[in-house]
C-alpha cells in the first residue's frame, strides 16, 4: 500500500476511522448530541475527502477497489445522505430508542457498507460492502425498542436480504467456477473463453442479478418492500430506499459495465422486462395506500422501475456514457428526493413516540400549519412525480434521452403511464397537504430544531437547484464518464 | 352621400343611451329617444329617398374595411338603390308610427326603457340588413334582427312561456339562417366575393342558368330567407312568437323582420334567375304556406295568432311572386302588407290594450261602438288584407295573382291556388272583424286608445287605403312580369274571389250562425277543425321528430360517456391496485416464496435462451 | 475410495441438511446441521482446502451455531413448540417450497449439466490462503472487520435489552 | 431580456403577493394588480420600441433573428437547451390577452377569496408567468418546462380554492395535462436525437429542428405526441372530459384563467409546433383531427344544452368553441388560420366573462345549479344584460368577436372540406339552443320574490364592460389583431403547404 | 497434502442441492430460527461451491471467499438471534406468520 493508495480511499479510511472514533466516545462519554454531531462532522470530512481522492483517480487499489470519479461522486452523495440522515435522526432516535448513540454508529458503518460498493470492482468487496450495508441496517431497523413493527421489519429484511445475498453468492460462485476470476473486468474478458458452456454463465448472473434485484426491490422481487419501509424508523427507510439502493444500484451497474454483461441479450432483456414490471406494479401498488411510508415504498419501487430503463439504454455501446450519466444523475436526484420525503415523515413523528406510519390525514393541512415542511413535501412531491424545475424532472428527462437515443419504445411507454398514475398518489399528498382544516380538527403541533429546519431549507434549494441549474452537475458527469 | 350612415346611427345611438341608463332614464326622455330616433332616421330616409327619386343614381358609402384576410374583404359599406330606398322608408315610417304608438301601449310597463332599446336595437339592425352592400354584413343585420326578435318576444321574460316562444323564435330561425350561412361560404368560395354588386356580375358570368352550384347556393340562401320569412316548413315559430307585445308583432313580426327573406330574394334575384328549379321552389314553397297558413288562420281563437298566420299567408304571397318572377310585386305586396298588417296589429293590439289583455275573440265582440276608431281601422286594414277593390292590397295581390296567371306552364294552376288563397283570407279577416266588432259584448273596455295610437292608426289607415297608388322606383333596379294583356274574365275573377270570402264570411258568422256551429260540431268538422287550430300538426311533428330525440340525446349523454372509457381505466387501475395489493401478504414464508418464484422464472428464461 | 468418500460425505451433508431442515426440535436439528457442517468440512478437504475445512469446523460448527444453541437454550422452547411445528410441517404445507426447491433444482441441474469439469486435486495450502488473505485481499480482511462490527454492535443492541428485561424481571 | 423582465416581473410580483400577505390581507390582491398591469405596460414600452415597420416584415419561422424579438441565453449547453425565448405577431397577440385576462381574473376574485388571499394571487401570477412563457419559449426543452410549470399553480387553485368537487377535478386535470405532457416530452426527445441522427448537434431549438426529416413510424410517434398534448389543452374530442370538472371547480379566477388563456396554450401549440415541425404528416393527419374537431363542436354543444351546472355548461361551450380552433387550424388555409387565431382571442374574452358571471352568481347565490335560479333579472337587470350579452356573443352573432372567428374558420374549411364544414356548421344552431337556454334557466322565468341579490358592483361593471368592448372591437374591426398574426402566417405557409392529401380530400369533398 | 480429482459439476451439483434445501427451509418453516438455520444452509452451499471452484482453479480466492461467507453469517447470526429474543419477548412467539403487523 502506497500513499497514493491511502490517498484514494481516504473517504473510506475517514468513515472507519470515525466508526473507531465514535466506538470510543461512547464507551467514555454517552451524549446523543455529541455522537450526531461526531458523525456529521466525520461524515462531511469524508465527502470532503472524496475531493482529495479525486486528485490521483482513477486508480485501483489491490483487486478489490477502483477509486474512480464515478466512485467517489457516489462516495459524496452517500456521505452527504448518511450526514443528512444523521441530522433528521437526532430528535427521532432520542424519543423512539434508548441508548442512542449506538444508532449513530450503525449508520457510519452502514454508510462505509455503501460507498465500498460504490469502489467495489471485485466479488469479494461487492460481498462485503453489500453484508456491511446489510447488517447495520438490520440493526437499525430494528433499533427502536418503543414499538414492536422495527422488530417485524428486520426479521423480515434480515431473513430475506439474507436469502438474497446467498443467492447472489451462488451466482458469483458459479461464474467464478466457470471464469476462474473474481474481478468484474478480468471476469468479462474470461466470460468468453469458459469451457463450461454458457447456460452456466447464464444462470450465474441470473442469480447474482436476482439478489442484487431482490435489495433494489425489482419486481417480483419487491414483496418485503413496503413491510420493511414501513416497520423502519422513518430516518432509516430513507437512509434505506435512498443511499441503500443507490449504493446497490451503482455496484450492479459497474458489474455490468466492467464484465460487460450487456453481451447477454436476454439477460438485459430481463432487466428491461423487470424494470416494465417495477414501474407497472410499483405505481399501481401505491395507488390507493394512505399511510405515507407505503406509498413511498411502493413508489420506490416505481423509481427503480424508471431507472433499470439505463440497462436496456446500454446495450447499444456508444450509447452507453449517455445512459451511465442518465442513472448518476437520476441516482443524485432520487436520492434527495427520498431524503426529503422521508425526512419529513421523520420530523412529523419525531416526537410522537406511538406513531411509526404516518397516514395521509396526520398531515392535513400541514402546509399552513409548518409552511417550510409543507413546502419541502411539495418540492419532494413534485420532484417525484417529475414535474419540470425539479431534480426529478432533470433525472427523467435524462432517462428519457437515454431511452430515446437507445430507441427502448415499449419501456418509454411504460414510463409514461407508470408516471401517468404516479401522479396521482403525489397529488393526493400534496392536496391533503393544502386542505383547509376545520376549526374541530385541530392536529398537533410538530416541533422542528433548527436544524432540521436548516438541512430543509437545504434540500428544497438542492431539489430545486438540481431541477434548474443541472449543467455544472451534467459537466462533471459527462467527464468523469 | 354622407347621411347615410346617420340613418342606422340614429336608432343605434339612442339603444345605446337606453341600455346604458339602465332603466333609470324618466319615461318621457325614454319616449322621446326612442321614437324620435327613428323619426329622425325617417326624415334622413325621405332625404335620401327624394335625391333618389329625383336622379335615380345608386348611392353608396364605405365606412371601414370591416376585416380583410386574403382576397376576402368584407367591407362596412352601404348600398342605396330604389328596392333600399323602399325598404328603408318601410322600415323607418311604419317603424316610427308602431314607435309612437308603443309609447302608450307600454306606459305602464316597468322595463319601458329596455323595449325601447330594444326596438330601436332592431331598426338600426334593419337597416344595417337593407342597406349592406354585401351579404356578410347584411348577414348581420339578418342576426341581428333575430336576436332583437328574440329579446322582444320574451321581452315578458317572467312567463316561461314567452322565453320558450323566444327561443323557439330564434333557434328554428337560425336553422335557416346556417343554410344561409353555408350559402355564403359557397358564394364566397366559388366567386371570390360577397359584395353583392360584384357577386352578381361574377355569378353571371362564371355560371350559366342552370348549373348546379347556383341551384345550390340559391337553395342555401332560400333556407334562410324560409326561416327568417315564416315559410314552411320553418314557419312554426311566427304564430309563438305573438307572446311579445303587440307592437312587436306589428313591427318585426308582420311589417319589417319577417319579410327580410323575401327581400333576400329580391336583391339576389340575379343569382336566383340563374337557378330555375330554386325559383319554382320558391313559388310553390309560396304557394303552400299561403294555403297552409290561410286553413289555420280559420281555425284560430286568438286575435294575434288569425294575424300571424295571415302574415304566413301573405309572404306566401310575396314569395309565390318571387317565385314567378315577379319580384317588384312582391316587393310592392311587402309594402302594402307592411302597411295594413301593421294597422291590423296595432288595432287588434288597441282591442287588447282596452280589454285587459284579453286575446280570445269570442270573448269579445260589440266593440264596433265602443272603440269606434279602432273598429274602423281594423275595418280597413281587414279590406286590404281580404284585396277588397281599390285597398292598397288589392293592386299588391292582384299583380302577384296575374304574374301567375302569365308564367307559362305551371302558372295557372299557381294563380288558381293563390286565388283560393284570396278566398281564405277573405274570409278569417272578415270573420275576425264580424266576431270582434259585431254581435253582442262579452268584456267591455274600460279605456279609449289615447292621440298616440289612435294617431298611428289613422296614419296607417290611410296609407293602408292609398299605399296601392304609390309607384315604387323599382323601375330598373328589379324585373317584373307584364301582365297587361291578361284577359278580363281573369282579372274579374281575381277581383271577385275577396268578395266571395267576405259575403261567405258574413253568412257564417254574422247571419244566424247556425250552418257554422253545426259543421264544427260534426266529427268531420271537429277534426278538421282541430286539426287546422294545431296548425295542421306541424309543431308536434317537429317535436317528434327532432326535438324530442335532441332531448334524449342531450339527456342520455348528460353524465359524459366518452367519461366512461377514462372511468374504465381508473377502475382497471383499482382493480390492478386490488389484485396486486392482495400479494403483499405480510407473511414472510409467502415473501420468500416469491423470491424463488422471481428466481425460478428467471433461470427458466435464461436456460431457454442458452441452448 | 477416497472418491468413494467424498460421495458418502456429501450424502451425509445433505442426508442431514434435509433432516436438520424438517425437524421439528429446533436442538435436534442443530445437531444435525452441525453433522451437515462436519460432512461439508471433510468436503472441503478432500478437494484439497484443508484451512477451510478446519475453519468450517471451529467457526461454523463451532462458534455460530453454538450461537443457536445458546438461543435455544435462553428461549427455553419446550414441548409445546415442538408439537406446534410438527402441525405445521403437514404435508399440504410441503407442496409449494418442495416443488419451487424443486424446480430451482432442476434448472441448476440442467445448467451444470455441460460443465464436466474436474477439480484440479492440488490442495491450495493454508500458506497460500494466507498470503492471498494479507496480501491482495488486505482491505477485504479490514472491511470484514468494520462487518464484524456492525454485527457485534447490532447484537448487543438487540440483545442487551432482552438480558436488561430480564434481570428486571428477576428482580 | 424583456421578456425575461416580463416573465420575472409575474414571478416576483407572485411571490411579493404572497409575503405581504403577512401583513395586510388586502394587500395581495392590490400587489397582483399593480404586477399585471406594471407587466402590461412594460410590455407596451417594450413594443413602442420596436420599429412600426417590423409587424409588416414576415418572420422567418426558421430564424429566431427575424422576429420582433429574439433571445439566447445558455442554460444547459449538455443537451443543446437554451433559454430561448422570441416574440412574434402570434406571441404578441397572446401575451397581451394573457395578461388583459390577467386582470380580469384578478378582479373577478377580488372580493371572493378570503383563505389565504396572498398564496392566491400568487398562484395567479405564477399561472400568468408560466402561460407567457409558453407563448415565448422557443426552445422546446424550455417550452414544455413552462408547460408543466403552469399546471401546478393551476393545480393548486383548483384544489385549494376549488368547489366541493375540487380533489376530483384537481386531479384529473393534472392527470390529463401531465400525461399527454409527458408524450409530448418523449416527441420533443425523439425530435432532438433525430437531429444528431442526421448529423446536427444535440438541439432543442425550435429554429434547429423545424425542418427536420423524420420518417415512417417515428414521425408518427413524434408527431401524435405533440397533437396529443395539444389537444388534451385544447380540449379536443375526445380528450375534454377534464376541463367541465376542472372548470366546474375551480375558484372564479381559475375558471377565467383555465377557459381565457389556459387553453389558447393548446391551440398555439399546435399552431406554432406541431404542425409545422411535421408539416407533411400533420397534413395527411388533418382529415382525422378535423373530425374531431367537428365531433367536439356538436358535442359539447350538445352536452352543453343537457347541464344544470351554470359553470360545466359554459364549460362545454368552450368544448364546443374550441372545436372550430381545431378545424381552422387543420384547415391550414389563411381564413381558416386567422379565423382560428381570431377565435382564440375572442373565445378567451366570451368565456371568460360567462366564467366571472357564474362567479358573481356563486357568490352571490351559492349555487351553480340552474334549476335554482330563474328571473335573476329583476333583481339584477345589469347582470342580465351582460349575460344576454355574452350569451349571444358566444353563440356567433354577427357583430361579435366569436362571429368572426367562426365565419373566417368556416369560410377556410369550406374551401378544403364542405362535408365537415356543413356539419361543424349545425353547431351554431346548438349554441343557439344552449346559450338561450342557459338565459332561460336563470335570468329569464319568474324570479323568486324572497331572494335578495345584489347586481354587479362597479368593479365588476368595469370589467364587464371592458370585454363587451373588447368583443364588439374584436366583431367590428378585429383587423389590427388580425394584421398582427397575418406575418406569421406568411411564414407558416412557407413551411407548410397543404399536401396532396388534403387535396385528394377535398376533391372527394367537392367532386362526388 | 493432495486433494482429490473429483467433477466439479458434482460439487457444484451438491452445492445446488443443498441452496435448494436451504431455500426450501425458508419458504417451509414458520419458526424464525429455523429460518435462520436456513439461511446459514444456503451461505454454507454457496461458500462450498466457491471452494470447490478454488479447487479447480487452484486458487487461494475461493477459499478467501469462504472466509469472508464466514464473516458474513457470523454477523448476520448474530444480528438474526439478537432480533429472535426479541421476537420471543415483544411477540411472545417465534412464529413469523404470526409476526404480521404489517401488510397490504
Amino acid at each position: 500500500m502506497t500513499v497514493a493508495d491511502f490517498q484514494a480511499l481516504s473517504p473510506l479510511l475517514v468513515l472507519a476511522g470515525g466508526a473507531t472514533v465514535l466506538m470510543l466516545q461512547i464507551a467514555f462519554v454517552r451524549s446523543v448530541s455529541l455522537t450526531a454531531a461526531l458523525t456529521v462532522l466525520t461524515m462531511a470530512l469524508a465527502a470532503l475527502s472524496c475531493v482529495h481522492a479525486a486528485q490521483i483517480a482513477p486508480l485501483q487499489v489491490t483487486p478489490l477497489l477502483q477509486a474512480d470519479s464515478f466512485a467517489l461522486l457516489f462516495c459524496v452523495l452517500f456521505c452527504i445522505g448518511g450526514a443528512a440522515t444523521a441530522l433528521l435522526s437526532q430528535d427521532y432516535i432520542r424519543h423512539h430508542g434508548d441508548e442512542p448513540e449506538e444508532y449513530f454508529l450503525l449508520l457510519m458503518l452502514s454508510t462505509l457498507g455503501a460507498c465500498v460498493l460504490a469502489y467495489a470492482v471485485h466479488v469479494a468487496s461487492l460481498l462485503l460492502g453489500l453484508e456491511l450495508l446489510s447488517v447495520s441496517l438490520y440493526a437499525l431497523i430494528a433499533y427502536p425498542n418503543k414499538s414492536i413493527l422495527p422488530l417485524e421489519a428486520a426479521a423480515k429484511y434480515l431473513v430475506l436480504s439474507g436469502a438474497a445475498s446467498a443467492t447472489a453468492l451462488f451466482g458469483f460462485a458459479l461464474l467464478y467456477a466457470a471464469t476462474g476470476t473474481l474481478e468484474f473486468t478480468a471476469l468479462g474478458q474470461q466470460l468468453d473463453n469458459t469451457q463450461m458452456g454458457q447456460s452456466v454463465l447464464l444462470v450465474g448472473a441470473a442469480m447474482v442479478f436476482t439478489g442484487l434485484g431482490f435489495k433494489l426491490s425489482l419486481v417480483p422481487f419487491h414483496l418485503w418492500t413496503p413491510d420493511v419501509y414501513d416497520g423502519a424508523p422513518a430516518p432509516i427507510t430513507g437512509f434505506l430506499a435512498s443511499v441503500a439502493k443507490a449504493a446497490v444500484f451503482v455496484a450492479l451497474l459497474r458489474l455490468f459495465l466492467d464484465a460487460d454483461l450487456f453481451r447477454y441479450r436476454i439477460l438485459v432483456e430481463i432487466t428491461g422486462f423487470l424494470a416494465i414490471l417495477s414501474m407497472l406494479a410499483g405505481n399501481l401498488l401505491a395507488l390507493l395506500q394512505t399511510n405515507i411510508k407505503r406509498m413511498l415504498a411502493y413508489s420506490s419501487i416505481a423509481h427503480i422501475g424508471y431507472l433499470m430503463i439505463i440497462f436496456m439504454a446500454c446495450i447499444t455501446s456508444d450509447n452507453r456514457n449517455l445512459a451511465s450519466e442518465a442513472a448518476a444523475y437520476y441516482l443524485v436526484a432520487y436520492t434527495a428526493t427520498t431524503i426529503a420525503a422521508f425526512g419529513l415523515l421523520t420530523l412529523i413523528c419525531a416526537h410522537q413516540v406511538e406513531r411509526e406510519n404516518v397516514e395521509l390525514h396526520h398531515i392535513s393541512g400541514l402546509f399552513w400549519r409548518q409552511p417550510l415542511l409543507g413546502g419541502l413535501m411539495l418540492v419532494a412531491m413534485l420532484s417525484l412525480a417529475g414535474i419540470p424545475l425539479t431534480a426529478g424532472f432533470v433525472a427523467k428527462f435524462y432517462i428519457f434521452n437515454a431511452a430515446v437515443s437507445g430507441h427502448n419504445w415499449v419501456l418509454l411507454a411504460t414510463l409514461i403511464l407508470g408516471s401517468g398514475i404516479g401522479i396521482y398518489y403525489y397529488l393526493r399528498v400534496v392536496y391533503y397537504m393544502t386542505r383547509r382544516l376545520e376549526q374541530h380538527h385541530v392536529q398537533p403541533t410538530v416541533v422542528v430544531s433548527w436544524h432540521a429546519k436548516a438541512l430543509s431549507c437545504i434540500l428544497i434549494a438542492g431539489i430545486l437547484l438540481l431541477g434548474t441549474m443541472p449543467q455544472s452537475l451534467m459537466a462533471y458527469l459527462r467527464s468523469i464518464l | 352621400m354622407t347621411t347615410l350612415w346617420l340613418i342606422p346611427l340614429f336608432p343605434l345611438l339612442s339603444a345605446t343611451l337606453l341600455v346604458l341608463s339602465a332603466g333609470r332614464m324618466p319615461r318621457q326622455l325614454a319616449a322621446l329617444l326612442g321614437a324620435g330616433s327613428v323619426g329622425l332616421s325617417a326624415i334622413c330616409v325621405a332625404l335620401v329617398a327624394r335625391t333618389y327619386l329625383a336622379d335615380g343614381q345608386v348611392q353608396e358609402l364605405t365606412l371601414w374595411t370591416w376585416m380583410a384576410v386574403d382576397n376576402f374583404t368584407p367591407r362596412i359599406a352601404f348600398y342605396i338603390d330604389g328596392l333600399t330606398v323602399v325598404m328603408m322608408s318601410v322600415i323607418t315610417g311604419v317603424g316610427f308610427l308602431i314607435h309612437l304608438y308603443s309609447i302608450e301601449f307600454l306606459w305602464d310597463d316597468e322595463s319601458f326603457c329596455r323595449y325601447f332599446a330594444y326596438m330601436n336595437l332592431f331598426v338600426a339592425a334593419m337597416l344595417l340588413l337593407v342597406m349592406a352592400d354585401n351579404l356578410l354584413l347584411l348577414y348581420l343585420g339578418w342576426e341581428g334582427v333575430g336576436a332583437c326578435s328574440y329579446l322582444l318576444v320574451g321581452f315578458w321574460y317572467r312567463d316561461p312561456d314567452n322565453g320558450a316562444a323566444a327561443r323557439k323564435a330564434f333557434v328554428v330561425t337560425r336553422v335557416g339562417d346556417t343554410a344561409m350561412f353555408l350559402g355564403l361560404l359557397l358564394l364566397y368560395t366559388e366567386l371570390g366575393t360577397l359584395d353583392i354588386q360584384p357577386l352578381m356580375a361574377a355569378a353571371n358570368s362564371q355560371w350559366q342558368v342552370g348549373d348546379t352550384l347556383p341551384i345550390l347556393a340559391t337553395a342555401l340562401l332560400l333556407g334562410g330567407a324560409v326561416g327568417k320569412s315564416a315559410q314552411l316548413p320553418l314557419h312554426t315559430w311566427l304564430p309563438d312568437a305573438m307572446a311579445g307585445p303587440t307592437p312587436v308583432s306589428a313591427l318585426i313580426h308582420a311589417a319589417t323582420m319577417v319579410t327580410a327573406g323575401v327581400y333576400l330574394i329580391a336583391r339576389n334575384y340575379e343569382l336566383f334567375l340563374l337557378a330555375p328549379p330554386t325559383l319554382a321552389a320558391v313559388a310553390w314553397i309560396g304557394l303552400a304556406t299561403l294555403l297552409l297558413a290561410g286553413f289555420t288562420a280559420l281555425a284560430q281563437h286568438d286575435i294575434k295568432r288569425i294575424l300571424a298566420y295571415s302574415t304566413i299567408s301573405q309572404i306566401g304571397y310575396m314569395f309565390l311572386a318571387l317565385g314567378v318572377g315577379a319580384f317588384a310585386s312582391g316587393i310592392f305586396h311587402l309594402m302594402t302588407h307592411a302597411f295594413f298588417k301593421a294597422l291590423l296589429f296595432l288595432a287588434a293590439g288597441a282591442v287588447i290594450h282596452c280589454l285587459h289583455h284579453e286575446h280570445n275573440i269570442f270573448r269579445m265582440g260589440g266593440l264596433r261602438r265602443r272603440l269606434p276608431v279602432v273598429f274602423w281601422s281594423f275595418l280597413i286594414g281587414s279590406a286590404a288584407l281580404a284585396a277588397l277593390p281599390f285597398t292598397s292590397g288589392f293592386y299588391s295581390k292582384d299583380a302577384i295573382l296575374l304574374s301567375a296567371w302569365t308564367l307559362p306552364g305551371i302558372g295557372p294552376w299557381l294563380w288558381a291556388g293563390g286565388l283560393l288563397g284570396a278566398l281564405l283570407t277573405g274570409i278569417y279577416s272578415f270573420r275576425l272583424v264580424f266576431i270582434v266588432f259585431f254581435g253582442e259584448a262579452h268584456t267591455e273596455p274600460d279605456q279609449q286608445p289615447g292621440w298616440r295610437m289612435s294617431g298611428a292608426l289613422i296614419v296607417l289607415c290611410v296609407l293602408s287605403l292609398v299605399g296601392g297608388w304609390f309607384a315604387l322606383p323599382l323601375a330598373g333596379v328589379l324585373p317584373d312580369k307584364d301582365h297587361a294583356h291578361v284577359s278580363h274574365a281573369v282579372e274579374f275573377i281575381s277581383i271577385g274571389t275577396p268578395l266571395l270570402g267576405l259575403l261567405i264570411a258574413y253568412l257564417l258568422f254574422l247571419g244566424r250562425q247556425v250552418s257554422i256551429a253545426s259543421l264544427a260540431e260534426s266529427p268531420w268538422g271537429k277534426a278538421l277543425q282541430d286539426f287546422w287550430y294545431s296548425g295542421w300538426r306541424i309543431d308536434k311533428l317537429y317535436d317528434a321528430l327532432l326535438v324530442q330525440p335532441f332531448k334524449c340525446l342531450a339527456h342520455w349523454w348528460r353524465n359524459e360517456p366518452v367519461d366512461l372509457f377514462y372511468n374504465a381505466l381508473v377502475a382497471l387501475s383499482r382493480w390492478a391496485h386490488g389484485r396486486l395489493i392482495t400479494l403483499q401478504t405480510g407473511e414472510l414464508r409467502w415473501y420468500a416464496t416469491s423470491l424463488v418464484f422471481g428466481l425460478v422464472l428467471l433461470l427458466a428464461i435464461m436456460l431457454r435462451n442458452a441452448s | 475410495m477416497m472418491e468413494s468418500l467424498f460421495y458418502i460425505a456429501a450424502l451425509v451433508a445433505l442426508v442431514a441438511t434435509v433432516a436438520a431442515l424438517t425437524r421439528s426440535n429446533a436442538a435436534h436439528a442443530l445437531i444435525y446441521l452441525i453433522v451437515s457442517l462436519l460432512a461439508v468440512a471433510v468436503l472441503f478437504f478432500l478437494m484439497g482446502a484443508p484451512f477451510a475445512a478446519a475453519l468450517e469446523i471451529l467457526i461454523y460448527a463451532g462458534a455460530i451455531m453454538v450461537l443457536f444453541v445458546f438461543v435455544i437454550m435462553m428461549l427455553n422452547l419446550g414441548e409445546t413448540g415442538d408439537i406446534r411445528e410438527r402441525q405445521w410441517l403437514r404435508p399440504r404445507n410441503w407442496i409449494v417450497p418442495g416443488v419451487m426447491a424443486a424446480l430451482l433444482l432442476l434448472e441448476l441441474l440442467l445448467a451444470l449439466r455441460h460443465a464436466p469439469t474436474l477439480t484440479s486435486g492440488v490442495a491450495v495450502a493454508p500458506k497460500d490462503v494466507g498470503l492471498a488473505l494479507f496480501g491482495p485481499y488486505v482491505l477485504a480482511v479490514e472491511i470484514a472487520s468494520m462487518l464484524l462490527l456492525a454485527g457485534l454492535v447490532g447484537a448487543y443492541h438487540l440483545g442487551r435489552r432482552f438480558i436488561v428485561r430480564r434481570e428486571g424481571r428477576s428482580n | 431580456m424583456s421578456m425575461v423582465v416580463l416573465i420575472g416581473l409575474l414571478l416576483v410580483g407572485g411571490i411579493a403577493a404572497w409575503q405581504l400577505e403577512r401583513i395586510d390581507a388586502n394587500l395581495p390582491r392590490w400587489v397582483a394588480l399593480a404586477t399585471v398591469t406594471l407587466a402590461l405596460l412594460y410590455l407596451v414600452s417594450v413594443i413602442a420600441e420596436i420599429p412600426a415597420e417590423s409587424f409588416k416584415l414576415t418572420p422567418d419561422p426558421g430564424d429566431g433573428d427575424s422576429w420582433l424579438l429574439h433571445l439566447k441565453l445558455a442554460w444547459i449547453p449538455r443537451f443543446g437547451i437554451s433559454l430561448e425565448l422570441a416574440m412574434d405577431g402570434l406571441s404578441l397577440l397572446l401575451v397581451i390577452l394573457t395578461l388583459l385576462l390577467g386582470l380580469i381574473a384578478i378582479a373577478s376574485s377580488w372580493s371572493e377569496i378570503d383563505f389565504k388571499p396572498g398564496l392566491f394571487q400568487a398562484n395567479l401570477l405564477w399561472t400568468l408567468a408560466g402561460v407567457c412563457g409558453v407563448f415565448l419559449a422557443m426552445d422546446l426543452f424550455l417550452f414544455f418546462t413552462f408547460w408543466e410549470v403552469m399546471l401546478i399553480p393551476m393545480y393548486l387553485l383548483i384544489a385549494i380554492w376549488g368547489h366541493e368537487n375540487r380533489s376530483y377535478a384537481a386531479m384529473k386535470f393534472f392527470i390529463f395535462t401531465q400525461v399527454s405532457g409527458l408524450l409530448m416530452l418523449l416527441s420533443i426527445v425523439i425530435l432532438a436525437w433525430q437531429g444528431v441522427a442526421t448529423g446536427g448537434e444535440l438541439s432543442f431549438s425550435y429554429f434547429d429542428l423545424l425542418g427536420l426529416h423524420l420518417d415512417g413510424r417515428l414521425a408518427w410517434i413524434a408527431m401524435l405526441g405533440f397533437f396529443l398534448a395539444f389537444t388534451v389543452k385544447l380540449p379536443g374530442f375526445p380528450f375534454h372530459t377534464w376541463l367541465p370538472d376542472a372548470h366546474t371547480q375551480a375558484p372564479t379566477a381559475g375558471s377565467v384563467l383555465l377557459a381565457g388563456i389556459l387553453l389558447k396554450t393548446g391551440a398555439y401549440g399546435l399552431l406554432r409546433f406541431c404542425i409545422p415541425l411535421f408539416p407533411e404528416i400533420s397534413m395527411q393527419f388533418a382529415p382525422v383531427a378535423m373530425g374531431l374537431g367537428v365531433a367536439g363542436v356538436i358535442y359539447g354543444a350538445v352536452l352543453a344544452f343537457a347541464q344544470s351546472d351554470f359553470k360545466r355548461l359554459v364549460a362545454y361551450s368552450s368544448v364546443s368553441h374550441m372545436g372550430f380552433v381545431l378545424l381552422g387550424l387543420y384547415a391550414w388555409n389563411n381564413l381558416a388560420l386567422q379565423g382560428a387565431i381570431m377565435q382564440m382571442v375572442a373565445h378567451g374574452v366570451s368565456t371568460a366573462a360567462l366564467f366571472m358571471m357564474a362567479g358573481a352568481l356563486q357568490q352571490r347565490l351559492h349555487t351553480r345549479d340552474m334549476t335554482r335560479m330563474g328571473g335573476l333579472w329583476q333583481q339584477a337587470p345589469r347582470m342580465g344584460a351582460c349575460a344576454m350579452f355574452f350569451a349571444v356573443a358566444s353563440l356567433g352573432l354577427p357583430g361579435l368577436g366569436n362571429f368572426v372567428a367562426e365565419f373566417l374558420v368556416l369560410a377556410g374549411l369550406f374551401a378544403v372540406h364542405p362535408g365537415f364544414t356543413a356539419v361543424a356548421a349545425l353547431g351554431l344552431i346548438t349554441a343557439a339552443i344552449y346559450a338561450l337556454w342557459m338565459m332561460q334557466q336563470t335570468f329569464q322565468g319568474a324570479p323568486d320574490e324572497q331572494r335578495q341579490m345584489d347586481d354587479f358592483h362597479g368593479r365588476e361593471m368595469l370589467a364587464m364592460v371592458a370585454m363587451i368592448l373588447a368583443l364588439l372591437w374584436l366583431g367590428l374591426y378585429p383587423q389590427p389583431v388580425l394584421d398582427l398574426a397575418q406575418p406569421v402566417l406568411d411564414g407558416l405557409h412557407g413551411v407548410v403547404t397543404p399536401g396532396e392529401h388534403l387535396a385528394q380530400t377535398m376533391t372527394a369533398g367537392t367532386g362526388q | 497434502m493432495g486433494g482429490l480429482q473429483i467433477p466439479l459439476e458434482h460439487v457444484l451439483l451438491l452445492a445446488a442441492t443443498l441452496f435448494s434445501c436451504g431455500l426450501m427451509g425458508l419458504m417451509l418453516r414458520r419458526n424464525i430460527i429455523f429460518m435462520l438455520m436456513s439461511l446459514e444452509v444456503m451461505l454454507n452451499a454457496a461458500a462450498l461451491a466457491f471452494v470447490a471452484a478454488g479447487a479447480r482453479w487452484q486458487q487461494a480466492d475461493g477459499q478467501i471467499i469462504f472466509l469472508l461467507i464466514l464473516s458474513v453469517a457470523a454477523a448476520e447470526v448474530a444480528v438474526g438471534l439478537g432480533l429472535v429474543l426479541q421476537i420471543q419477548r415483544r411477540f411472545k412467539t417465534l412464529d413469523m406468520d404470526q409476526v404480521n403487523r404489517l401488510r397490504g
